[in-house]
């Protein structure tokens, strides 16, 4: 059970159980779905963008605690970001869940998404942890 | 009795681990694992025999062409049908559905009845066909309507295509009172045996359905083999499937005449190793013998269902009263994703998804299951770890 | 320099006896021997981490979901193809070739050009569509005549389906000319690569044809395999081949949407295994390397040519400038089944009969010829004792 | 070569080469096209019966040595016989190019036919054996 601690950590348990900025965004100027129909996984993404740079982003949603968690933990994150910024950080995300071993630099720059990292051990739940990413990549 | 043991014994994959943890395998109908004989009986082909069939004349190539047709004779005989003819290779039950589908002729305005239990394979072939598809209606505990089976019928319907054994709720179908009620309405019914090929003895016969589909893979045999049963008068009457090598009796540049069955639907080289590998599953099947395979499976159906409804917030769907071996479940809390990860971690292999039954995902108002499923070579002490599991799945979720 | 005797020592088979006697296997065009690599690849699977692929989320699906898509990759690279997106798996080139022909959209009137050496595999599945087939002609010598074919062409020719080799004449064909052509008329190509896949390097973007269709089973790997390639704008616009679990996004009980490329085309449990150690045999061809594949096999061909033109009575059908390793021939007053069974007595493996290419029997006037073809594992010494056991032949007619 | 000459004896290259009772049968009572699709070898009988008898029967066709021997062979033997006749015969003829080790006694009431014991070793050939039989079976 230690390692199985390691993939499912009180934050993303938590992040999981009451994602953080749930909910639709009246004011989004976009909005995007991302679906994976291989597990039912399913995330609609809103933003509000200003100036390129996303001043609000809400997203709903449904599925397992890992997207939902991932999900969640975007959006804290790449409120007040600009699009290259968050692209930076897509790199290091994506890098962390499908390649593992991340440098320590990018590891502090991903902060609380580093919680993820276990997921890199259970390949068919990259996609779970992706979808929101991919989903916003679409959006922006 | 069944020794267990000695059988896991012929399961090589059985001894291997997953994160290293003793694999416990319980996820067979999704696919079965392979006993030695159906791997051997592969390498064997390869090694000494390997050659096209029913085209060459010498002896490798008659060699081949004798034990794929060997399989043919044994499933034959396996399923009670009158004559080889009946017996059609494809690669898979999805494949022996779309050939139904595609060669018997259908027109707009048909309708075909099916149920919310069914497979997708089951479904989007005839929704491909642009028919109306009318649906059987299921009860809670997930038996099929058949009052409200009666009155769909009308003089649209064509077809009644039906799954002998769902592969979500684990519910055996009564198949022979739905063909006796479709043959009054002089309609035709498909029985999508998948599930059950491997688990009861299949009698085409007495079942009296005009089409049997099932595959090879989930029934200890190798994947890119299954079989479509059909009778001979219909199979006489569909238009030919692919058309290429072997299914032709005469080719000009301009036009064709078709082989006899069942060469009539098997156009190319087929998937000759698995063929005859599939005859090894199909012997290695009849020498455990279905009585005491259905007696070793419904005693861990009963074992699992016991210990799982233990399980706080635990929930079984699918209490049908003749049941597979079969146990889906939702737990309160928990994503069906997530405990299959958790079970994964843990070295056991289960199957967490809609199961290629998104409808039957809605009917039950959730948007994934957790499914458990067993093969005669699955014990009651792997349950107890998978029982175990799940608690550790909850402490964490807690 | 190829090391045959290490590369024999590859194919278990080959130590094979026929009648007792040592197995000479002349038959590769027909279907291929397969090396130890592939057959391993097999057995592996099935003993380590046979699990149903893309559904399941365990170590073991997951690994056989990656290595099954690996093949996808290695086969994308090995053909220059740009996308995975554009390979899809089939049972052969049979059902590549039908996957086509059913999903495009083709009306009664429209017209499709193919040629007079088309396997059957080429000619049935659009013959079955009702539509009109136009036919390049050949020479005498076994080529196309391409100015023949130009004038094919008017405003209702839809498609040009081409083998890229004769299985019976071992004719290359100019395919890159051919489509060059056909795109000039906006017409999309179909290429048969059954035959040339095995045997020389096949890159689609150089050819620039829209299709490209093989098997796995005459390219060293195992039976129940083949692919489509396809452009993936085509790809995009045709309608779903066969409907069930995988090829679908979401399923209602009245409908359903499909999956992206390639899972589109790609309806229920595939065959993985298969699938799987075929990536094993492109490894094995890759590792030989086509130079010397094709050195080798083209000095089989003109050494063997020789032997047989030095055999009375013996007549060799196809004398193409560009040739694979193929050699079909009649001989006078001998009829070619009696010649393969003469050679099946002597351990010698050669196909007789119309090779699934009727209309090219009466091209040629006969009713069914002989044929020899090589693969890498061939010796000129093998073609001594056919070259003598044609000459027994002669002696018992004599 | 020794036991292919088993297979290719004589009698069956002689009757292969020049096969008796060729050609169409103009007071024809009956006639029969058999086709083997797998090979190419084609048959077509003609029977002119009477009574419940073979009173002439003759053959066109082409095809491999065997399946042109057999069909002559089969010409030779039928002639003046009736339809339990050749059922017996068409019996026999097939256990021993099926089954083969006929007993002596049914080895001597085929005759000629013997010749085509052979072919039991070579499966393949089975058809090309016994196209002309089958063909006899139907057109009776
Ligand atoms: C030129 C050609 N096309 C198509 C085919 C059909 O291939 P398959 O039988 O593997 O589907 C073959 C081989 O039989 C062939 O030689
Ligand atoms: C009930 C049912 N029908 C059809 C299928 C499709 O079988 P296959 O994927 O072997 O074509 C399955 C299995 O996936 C099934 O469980």
């Amino acid at each position: 059970m230690s390692d199985l601690r390691e993939l499912y950590q009180e934050l993303i348990i938590d992040h999981g159980r009451h994602p953080r900025n749930f909910g639709k965004l009246n004011d989004a100027t976009c909005h995007k779905e991302g679906y994976n129909p291989l597990c039912g996984d399913k995330v609609t993404l809103y933003l509000l963008e200003k100036n390129g740079v996303v001043e609000k982003i809400q997203f709903e949603g449904s599925g397992c605690a890992i997207s939902m968690a991932s999900a969640s933990l975007l959006t804290e994150c790449l409120k007040g970001k600009t699009k290259p910024e968050f692209e930076e950080i897509f790199n290091a995300f994506h890098q962390l869940v499908t390649i593992g071993n991340l440098s320590e630099d990018l590891t502090l720059k991903l902060g609380k998404l580093a919680a993820l990292a276990g997921v890199f051990e259970y390949p068919a739940r990259v996609k779970c942890a992706t979808l929101a990413w991919h989903t916003m990549k679409e959006a922006l | 009795m069944l020794n267990i043991e000695k059988i896991r014994k012929d399961f090589p994959i059985l001894q291997c681990t997953m994160h290293g943890k003793p694999l416990i395998y319980l996820d067979s109908s999704n696919t079965s694992q392979k006993p030695n004989g159906v791997i051997d009986a592969i390498t064997h082909y390869y090694k000494n025999y390997n050659a096209n069939i029913h085209r060459s004349i010498y002896e490798l190539s008659a060699k081949a062409t004798h034990l794929y047709e060997k399989t043919r004779t044994n499933i034959k005989e396996f399923i009670n049908a009158k004559s080889t003819q009946e017996i059609i290779f494809t690669k898979g039950t999805t494949e022996a559905i779309n050939l139904v589908a595609s060669s018997l002729s259908f027109s707009e305005g048909d309708e075909i009845i099916v149920s919310t239990m069914e497979h997708h394979s089951n479904l989007v072939p005839w929704q491909k066909l642009g028919v109306k598809l009318r649906i059987i209606p299921i009860s809670d505990k997930g038996e099929l309507d058949l009052g409200a089976y009666q009155n769909l019928f009308n003089s649209h319907t064509k077809m009644v295509a039906i799954t002998h054994a769902s592969n979500v709720l684990g519910t055996i179908n009564p198949i022979k009172e739905i063909t006796k009620i479709a043959h009054q309405h002089q309609v035709a019914v498909l029985v999508d045996g998948a599930q059950a090929f491997p688990h009861l003895p299949v009698d085409v016969e007495d079942l009296d359905c005009d089409f049997y589909a099932f595959s090879s893979h989930k029934a200890y045999g190798p994947t890119g083999v299954g079989v479509l049963y059909g009778k001979k008068d219909l199979l006489e009457k569909m238009s030919p499937y692919q058309g290429g090598g072997n299914m032709i009796e005469r080719v000009s540049l301009t036009d064709f005449t078709c082989n006899q069955l069942p060469y009539k639907f098997e156009a190319g080289t087929p998937n000759i190793a698995d063929v005859i590998a599939f005859d090894a599953a199909i012997n290695y099947i009849k020498s455990i013998g279905f009585e005491n395979i259905m007696r070793h499976e419904q005693n861990l159906l009963h074992y699992a269902t016991e210990k799982l409804n233990n399980i706080d917030g635990l929930r079984i769907i699918g209490n049908a009263s003749k049941k597979l071996g079969v146990i889906s479940f939702v737990m309160k809390e928990i994503h069906p994703h997530d405990i299959g990860t958790i079970l994964d971690h843990e070295g056991i292999a289960v199957r967490a998804g809609h199961h290629c039954a998104m409808p039957l995902m809605e009917r039950f108002k959730v948007p994934a299951m957790v499914r458990v499923s067993f093969g005669i070579y699955n014990t009651e002490k792997e349950i107890d770890h998978l029982s175990l599991a799940l608690k550790t799945a909850e402490r964490i979720f807690a």
